[in-house]
């Protein structure tokens, strides 16, 4: 398993790169998700007052 | 109305459109994930080494599906930009501004992985390649039309205004690429791009094709998400947000 | 076409009795070209060897920022809307608008163009192409800004967007230009470079104001 | 000569300004259109002008959609919007030729219109010198130079002193009464013969 990790010496590059991409698209997974909900709470209190 | 027609109305339709967004999810979500996994664990494990450029090659799993998508969500984009402008579709405008930040991610996504990509081989964090220089330019592009979408108050306004700067964008990009290629053989001798995909062997195409396809889903799954997200906040007082209201409400009564 | 000549006469008079608005990018090209030798140091070969994009980039920026309020004013004191409402299409109002813009900020940058190319120690002969694809590439720049102006004509605050919008597709432009010149300095014929530049001119000039005149529509609805 | 309204919807952002506008209008006729600020008096006039599109309905002209017979529809049309179409550095009889320019003109000479909206003695004086209510005289004497029988005028009054507002009414009642057609907004109330008027009124 250890060689997996290591990737012939570009453990570096490989993992990093590897790792950005997915943060960079857990980023975008996560925005709509929390503004989803957010903009949830706001229909909720806008018809509630109504 | 023939079938066509009637599922293009119904598209526009956000009270339509808002459910049927949310009962695909799990399911592109499902099929992204389903891609997701052999592409990577082939891509990652099985598929051997590059003779020349060792390990550091698999960075171009997700570097060219990167890449390739910036470019497709664009011309989605596009596509949306027109049916906009020519028939007026609100829905269209909804997706060009929930496109254009993802379309940035996976061009981020592309310049910042073919730089790591390019340190190990060539020694340089940067280099001035036509195609690395062409997604940049991207990636700027992106980030004006998102600025000038939030730059308008008026929603209806910042989506025309945004449809235009996106076909002017769409027109333009192929000039853009090609004097940029033109650009790169004048300053550096004439070698091979640097970021030609390596005689691809059959081991190694199979993986590239599943994240290309995983990539995909994972756009329609972000997009759907967005729009969803995006409508709900911009359609806050109409009517068919109060029913969305309400029903989950009753829901949680029961 | 009345309303055509007309309003270029109009821009013309207008911007002789404002005579400030023209030399300000005058001034601000020939600081920008000022900039450079202090900046990176006045040896002669290696200015003559940075002078041809040096100068390509600051006339682009002078263009650019010139550019800032074309239609602002029309459009804040109503004029855009009886242009809009008038028979005379808006192409023809974003047409005549852009060209005399030309004719105010850009002639005067390419009349003074090749003194600062001397002070620059640009070669003799690249000078005249500096001016050929000067001439060739300010319309382009004009054209081209001139759409990101009229999507920015409606903001009510002014926000640093025009750059960001229009820079990207000045790009071809300065390449084009910048190595016609360069080639020329080095001795070869930029007849190529011009060539496209020339290609590129058509394009923007027949097809920008399209898009300026439904940028400004969707201004003036708003 | 006619133009009609067919239940006309806008919305601005989530909120819908008015709905269901229907009305037709015939030659010789003012249409006043009243509301408080916000009621969307300025976004009613640009939908029926053609600068911007309704979300729902449909403007017509001579029973004929505005959109698709534009430029014949603008030949017909003067606009004056809240702000006078003027530049500040250009004198009186410059701005008016201007706006003549861009018009459909009739054979009335911009001196004569000046002198009817008694601009007559500054007509080569630049703008900047004049006050608010003299500006507004010289944006209504473009309309007396245009051969436009449709005028959509928003707060043609506004900034004009009593006789300012006096020689107003007095051009419109001309214009009515040699069929031309008038669409206004107003804030106060428009001492123009009450047989001409019809009244809309916006935001109940």
């Amino acid at each position: 398993m250890a060689e997996f990790f290591h990737m012939g010496g570009y453990a570096f590059y490989v993992w990093m790169s590897f790792g950005i991409s997915a943060l960079v698209l857990l980023v975008n997974f996560l925005q709509p998700l929390l503004k989803h909900r957010q903009a949830l709470r706001e229909a909720e209190d806008y018809y509630s007052e109504v | 109305m023939n079938i066509i027609a009637k599922w293009y109305y119904r598209l526009g339709a956000p009270n339509w459109f808002y459910p049927l967004a949310g009962k695909m999810i799990p399911w592109v979500a499902a099929i992204f994930v389903a891609l997701l996994i052999p592409g990577l664990y082939m891509g990652l494990v099985t598929a051997p080494a590059d003779y020349q450029q060792g390990e550091s090659f698999r960075i171009m799993y997700v570097h060219v599906p990167a890449a390739w998508l910036s470019m497709f969500v664009y011309a989605a984009m596009a596509i949306a930009a027109v049916v906009a402008l020519v028939w007026r579709v609100r829905m269209a405008e909804i997706m060009i501004i929930s496109s254009a930040p993802i379309g940035a991610s996976f061009a981020f996504i592309a310049l910042i992985t073919g730089s790591l990509w390019g340190k190990p081989m060539w020694g340089a964090w940067w280099v001035w390649d036509a195609r690395l220089t062409s997604e940049l330019i991207l990636f700027f592009i992106y980030l004006g039309i998102f600025a000038l979408y939030n730059a308008i108050e008026d929603k209806q306004t910042a989506g025309k205004a945004m449809s235009i700067l996106t076909l002017v964008g769409v027109i333009n990009l192929p000039i853009i690429h090609y004097s940029v290629v033109w650009w790169n053989t004048l300053h550096q001798a004439a070698t091979v791009s640097k970021f030609d995909t390596p005689s691809i062997h059959i081991d190694m195409l199979i993986p590239l094709l599943l994240m290309a396809a995983a990539f995909q889903f994972l756009y329609l799954l972000l997009l759907l998400m967005k729009m969803r997200a995006n409508l709900l906040e911009q359609d806050l007082a109409s009517g068919w947000v109060k029913k969305i209201v309400f029903e989950r409400q009753k829901n949680l009564k029961k | 076409m009345r309303g055509f000549f007309y309003l270029i006469k109009r821009d013309l008079t207008l911007a002789f009795r404002r005579r400030g608005e023209a030399t300000n990018s005058l001034v601000f090209f020939g600081l920008v070209v000022l900039l450079f030798p202090i900046g990176i140091g006045a040896s002669e070969k290696l200015l003559s060897e940075v002078a041809p994009g040096l100068i390509w980039i600051a006339a682009l920026l002078a263009t650019m920022l010139s550019l800032d309020n074309l239609f602002k004013e029309d459009f804040q004191d109503g004029t855009l809307e009886q242009w809009a409402l008038s028979e005379h299409s808006l192409v023809s109002f974003a047409w005549a608008r852009l060209f005399s813009h030309w004719v105010i900020t850009a002639v005067p940058l390419i009349i003074v163009a090749p003194l600062f190319a001397i002070s620059l120690s640009l070669p003799a002969e690249a000078i005249w192409v500096l001016v050929l694809s000067l001439l060739l590439g300010t319309p382009l720049l004009i054209f081209i800004g001139g759409i990101g102006v009229a999507l920015t004509t409606g903001l009510k605050k002014s926000s640093m967007l025009l750059p960001l919008l229009v820079l990207p597709f000045y790009i071809p432009v300065l390449i084009f230009g910048a190595s016609a010149v360069e080639v020329t300095a080095g001795g070869w014929s930029a007849a190529g470079q011009l060539y496209v530049l020339g290609a590129l001119f058509v394009l923007g000039i027949a097809l920008a104001p399209f898009a300026v005149a439904s940028a400004l529509k969707v201004s003036v609805s708003q | 000569m006619q133009l009609e309204a067919q239940n006309l919807r806008c919305r601005r952002g989530p909120k819908t300004l008015f709905t269901d506008i229907s009305f037709s209008l015939d030659a010789g006729k003012l249409l006043l259109v009243e509301g408080q600020n916000g009621a969307g008096k300025t976004t009613l006039l640009k939908l029926l002008s053609g600068l911007r599109r309704p979300d729902k309905g449909e403007v017509l002209w001579n029973g004929m959609s505005i959109r698709s017979a534009n430029s014949q529809f603008n030949r017909q049309l003067a606009w004056l919007g809240h702000q006078n179409p003027l530049k500040e550095d250009q004198t009186a009889f410059e701005n008016l030729s201007m706006l003549g320019a861009i018009r459909s003109r009739n054979e009335r000479c911009a001196y004569e219109a000046l002198q009817a909206v008694k601009l007559g003695n500054v007509k080569h004086k630049a703008v900047k010198t004049f006050s608010a209510g003299m500006k507004r005289r010289l944006a209504l004497a473009s309309l007396l130079i245009a051969d436009t029988p449709l005028w959509i005028l928003d707060e043609p009054q506004a900034a004009l002193d009593k006789a300012g507002i006096a020689l107003y009414e007095q051009l419109a009642t001309e214009h009515l009464e040699n069929g031309g057609m008038i669409i206004m907004t107003s804030h106060h109330d428009v001492a123009i013969d009450e047989r001409f008027i019809e009244r809309l009124i916006l935001g109940q």
